[in-house]
């Protein structure tokens, strides 16, 4: 069974496609920006939004393996945690380059630089449990039990840890004044970016899912955790 | 209570080392598993205790008053009662420690005449032994101690796999003991190499 | 019922504890190599005035997190190499077990704090301003390392690797708390009580509760595994 | 022949800690994490440019130090509580067992120098100016922990029961190559080769020598027991 | 060679276990060690292993050639093998890895198929085994794994402590086949609570 249809994946190549020529030029630069380097934030921002959805997933279907023990959900928890990992190097790397224009270094150990690599690495961690236990049950019902515990801090590590040092990085959407400033264009653009690097994210993941679950069912059918 | 196993099987990887078995024991009659070196007696009598998950089928217990009652043995701590090789008690730990902690941990508060008496019913001297830590026993001496803790919550289904193993005479006699007491209390499971104590079982599964 | 059998599993710890000694010097050795190295190394006279504060905040919290890592994973591991997890898990009830193991856990970082914190103020000249403060984060802080510690713990002892992997997992979960303790030991030594302060003290009770309450749910699952 | 055996002992460690998984990836993880909690937490900009050297040198030999007590006695304590002790003491030259663990821990060692020390330098922008002296001071530290902990680790696995004994004997034997070898570190930071630099290294080797010799003449008093 | 224990005698603190005892073993015989569950047998196996130091006594290796001589049995590695419950291997290496680490730090190199021979020879299937850890092994292959071991380096003095625990017929046979083989070679000492076992000593000592 195909994951999605040829018209599916056409609306979504000419989606990105009109996304990535809008962002570089279509939207005209921010202001209080250097340059023309606003325009990493179509991408800084939906990627790193994405590693947040991803890892809520991973959450998600981690409780979901606990209550149901359907191996399917295991599946779909470490698929969550393997992309949003991916995305998160993703926000990373861009903020890194966004910060190299901006505050002249690709890293300074700001708030918000240090906690996103405590995600990576408490998924990191997940990632090196899941591959240190050999029986499937008890790594998913350990890798779960490690994925919902985790995410308990996760709320700390993103918000309330970079709080108490002093940060550089703009506020985020979830801000005291509710909204922040953006023109029109810069608006359109960045909320289109948004629903098209979703819409990729659910296709990729989709995929990881169904490849992790054809993965699993051939190595029961194989076996060899003997060795 | 029965133990029911239903369509049971375990494999590990692609290796199947029993099952599928469907079985159940019933109060004073005695089960025992026989087999070869190997042939799975071990891994059938963890998955009867709930500490090995089955590849395939069930086990439960099931009130004997009431057939089709179930009760998953994961969730019937003190239902069971279990002694094989893979046991093993606190080496540093007396041996009226032990039994008094998992007589604690059950929830009951034994006597220290109760817990010498339990000590001294698997033929130990409770008094020469007061004061070793179980790691200092003789390999047989310390069996007899988990005969002794294979009893302690007078289950309702006792799971012996190589219950006379690196015992005397006198041990054995023990075992035979256990195994006659426990017949007026529920059921027994014995799975064992030793052919003599294989004679005490009513039932026999041979894998 | 719970209670009691929680307490007799945290006696039975204490009371192998006892006769081995061995997680108790091992914390102890690693902390007081540590606390001579680093008194010798920094000294109370080789830094800055203004950057004392910073520096001894986040030394003391090293060394607390340190020993943490060495000791805490003891008493779940044991019992899996030694082969009696599974006798208790025949009998005792999960809940019982966690809280025993967290109590064991807490007691085990009271003692190595009691030690090392008095030392390390004298070694290193460290003032507190503000007392209350500090022992709050002490307490809160101290609280948090070891109910995630005791989580954590639970998982590894079902794995192959466990020591090496306990650091891995535990290290970023533990982050926020030490964070917030780091800061919070800086203003306490500082200035007297704040907003700032109350702010760390909050945060590492809301970790706390939050932790506490999580791993007791999610015991259950590891423990039957 | 005894080297031929040595190897072999090197080689089963290595396997069996291949196949624990505990493995190279656990180990980056872990010493990304903690450098990652040092960094956060003292941060390169945090501190006064001159006190800098100091603290980051103190840092860097806790974390190895720390790495260094959680990995080294593994080995020897391993054989003991899993009982092999008894097959291999009746079956290798006594000479082979040591040599065979001290190249285990060197090898771990090696290993975490090689991941920890590169982000260290890296992520707490601390920079060398006599790389040759932090070289060697690396170096010649790392033997001497490795010797020393490989032996220390071997009166331990005797005596997990009278661990006090442990904690008496390891903290003087560990302290003086650590505090050499911080001494080192900060100087290499700071200025080019000098003679405290040389004094340092100078006093790692006497160290080095002394206990690599003593111990592989003392092993055999302490295995056989 | 000959292993001769002299006036031997082992305490625990102040409790005597057994002793003093004086006795040899010949070539080609087998001394039996009987006595109750806890009397001292795997104690005295321990002390004439030298694994264990005798509170007073000596034990010594005595070249049979020339009466008089004496090696300390600590020096004699490879000259004693033994067997017991106290003996573990590696659980993380497989079987045949095992047999070839012991025999590699023995100075020797043995090929592929000498340790699939070994590991057949006490009833185990090398094929079958080949890719499976020890400790993943039951307990009546790992007893057998651990028989293999104890002759792997020929050794002059055999120490079985228990060889038959957890076996079944076959294991029990497999038992009495190395004995008969080590009788070739050298000597034998048999400490056991089997009455059937016991019956292949030609002396006996009884704690
Ligand atoms: C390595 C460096 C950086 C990292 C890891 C990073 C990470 C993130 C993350 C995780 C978010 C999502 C926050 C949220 O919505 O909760 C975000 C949003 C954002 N970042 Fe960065 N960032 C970095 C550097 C920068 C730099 C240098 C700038 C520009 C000065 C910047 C501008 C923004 C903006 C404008 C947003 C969107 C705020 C909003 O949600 O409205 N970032 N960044
Ligand atoms: N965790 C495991 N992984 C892989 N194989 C295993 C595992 N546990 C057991 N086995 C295999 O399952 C088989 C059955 O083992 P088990 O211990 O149940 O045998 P047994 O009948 O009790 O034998 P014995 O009489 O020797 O005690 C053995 O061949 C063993 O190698
Ligand atoms: N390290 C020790 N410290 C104190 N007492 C010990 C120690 N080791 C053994 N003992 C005691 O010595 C006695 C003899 O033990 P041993 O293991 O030799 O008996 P055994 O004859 O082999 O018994 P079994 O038939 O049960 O194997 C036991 O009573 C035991 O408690
Ligand atoms: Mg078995
Ligand atoms: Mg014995």
């Amino acid at each position: 069974m195909q994951v999605l249809g040829t018209a599916g994946k056409v609306v979504l190549g000419l989606g990105m496609a009109v996304v990535l020529w809008a962002a570089f030029l279509y939207a005209h630069p921010a202001e209080s920006f250097v340059g023309e380097s606003s325009r990493i934030v179509f991408f800084h921002v939906p990627t790193a939004w994405i590693s947040a959805l991803a890892f809520l997933l991973a959450a998600i279907h981690s409780g979901l393996y606990l209550k149901t023990r359907k191996m399917e959900r295991d599946d779909a928890a470490a698929a969550a945690a393997r992309l949003g990992i991916l995305f998160c190097v993703l926000a990373t790397v861009t903020g890194s380059l966004f910060a190299k224009v901006m505050w002249n270094s690709y890293w300074n150990w700001d708030p918000r630089q240090t906690s996103i690599v405590l995600l990576l690495l408490v998924y990191g961690a997940y990632l090196g449990l899941r591959q240190a236990i050999e029986e499937p049950e008890r790594r998913a019902t350990l890798s779960a039990a490690y994925a919902l515990i985790a995410f308990v801090s996760v709320p700390f590590l993103m918000f309330a840890v970079p709080r108490m040092y002093a940060s550089l990085h703009p506020d985020t959407v979830i801000n005291a004044r509710g909204r922040i400033e953006m023109s029109p264009d810069i608006k359109l653009v960045f909320f289109s970016s948004m629903i098209a690097f979703t819409a990729l994210f659910a296709w990729m993941y989709a995929l990881d899912v169904k490849a992790t679950r054809l993965v699993r069912r051939l190595s029961e059918r194989t076996g060899g955790f003997e060795a | 209570m029965r133990l029911v196993a239903e369509n049971v099987s375990r494999s590990f990887g692609p290796r199947r080392v029993f099952g599928p078995l469907s079985f159940a024991t019933e109060p004073g009659r005695v089960l025992g598993v026989a087999g070869a070196n190997g042939s799975g007696k071990t891994t059938l009598v963890k998955v009867l205790a709930g500490l090995l998950r089955p590849s395939a089928g069930s086990v439960r217990l099931e009130d004997a008053g009431r057939p089709g009652s179930r009760i998953g043995v994961r969730e019937a701590a003190g239902a069971i009662g279990w002694c094989a090789p893979d046991l093993s008690l606190y080496g540093e730990l007396t041996p009226a420690e032990n039994l008094e902690f998992f007589a604690r941990v059950a929830g009951r508060l034994p006597t220290r005449e109760e817990l010498e008496e339990r000590i001294a019913s698997v033929g130990l001297d409770p008094r020469r032994l007061r004061s070793i830590r179980t790691r200092f026993l003789s390999t047989g001496q310390r069996q007899r101690l988990k005969l002794a803790y294979s009893v302690l919550s007078s289950p309702a289904v006792l799971l012996l796999d190589e219950p006379g193993s690196n015992l005397d005479e006198a041990g054995h006699r023990a075992v035979t003991a256990i195994v006659a007491e426990q017949r007026g209390r529920g059921s027994v499971v014995l799975a064992t190499n030793d052919p003599a104590e294989l004679a005490l079982a009513d039932e026999r599964v041979t894998l | 019922m719970i209670l009691r059998a929680a307490a007799a599993v945290f006696v039975k710890d204490l009371r192998t504890e006892w006769r081995t000694r061995v997680a108790i010097n091992a914390l102890l050795l690693f902390a007081f190599s540590v606390l001579v190295l680093v008194g010798y190394a920094v000294g109370p006279t080789r830094l800055t005035l203004e950057d004392r504060p910073v520096v001894n905040s986040v030394l003391l919290w090293i060394v607390l997190f340190f020993s943490a890592m060495t000791g805490l994973s003891r008493s779940f591991v044991n019992e899996e190499e030694t082969g009696t997890a599974a006798a208790l898990r025949l009998s005792a009830p999960p809940a019982s077990v966690f809280l025993g193991k967290l109590l064991g856990n807490l007691a085990l970082l009271g003692v190595v704090m009691a030690v090392v914190v008095p030392l390390f103020l004298a070694l290193m000249s460290f003032g507190i301003a503000a007392p209350g403060l500090f022992l709050a984060v002490l307490a809160l802080g101290g609280v948090g390392i070891a109910a995630a510690s005791t989580f954590i713990a639970a998982i590894v002892s079902k794995t192959a690797a466990k020591g090496a992997l306990f650091a891995v997992l535990a290290t970023p979960l533990l982050l926020p708390p030490l964070v917030a303790a780091v800061t919070g030991t800086q203003i306490a030594a500082t200035g007297p009580e704040s907003a700032a302060g109350l702010d760390a003290v909050r945060l590492l009770f809301a970790y706390d509760g939050l932790m506490v309450t999580a791993s007791f749910l999610l015991f259950d699952a590891v423990w039957r595994e």
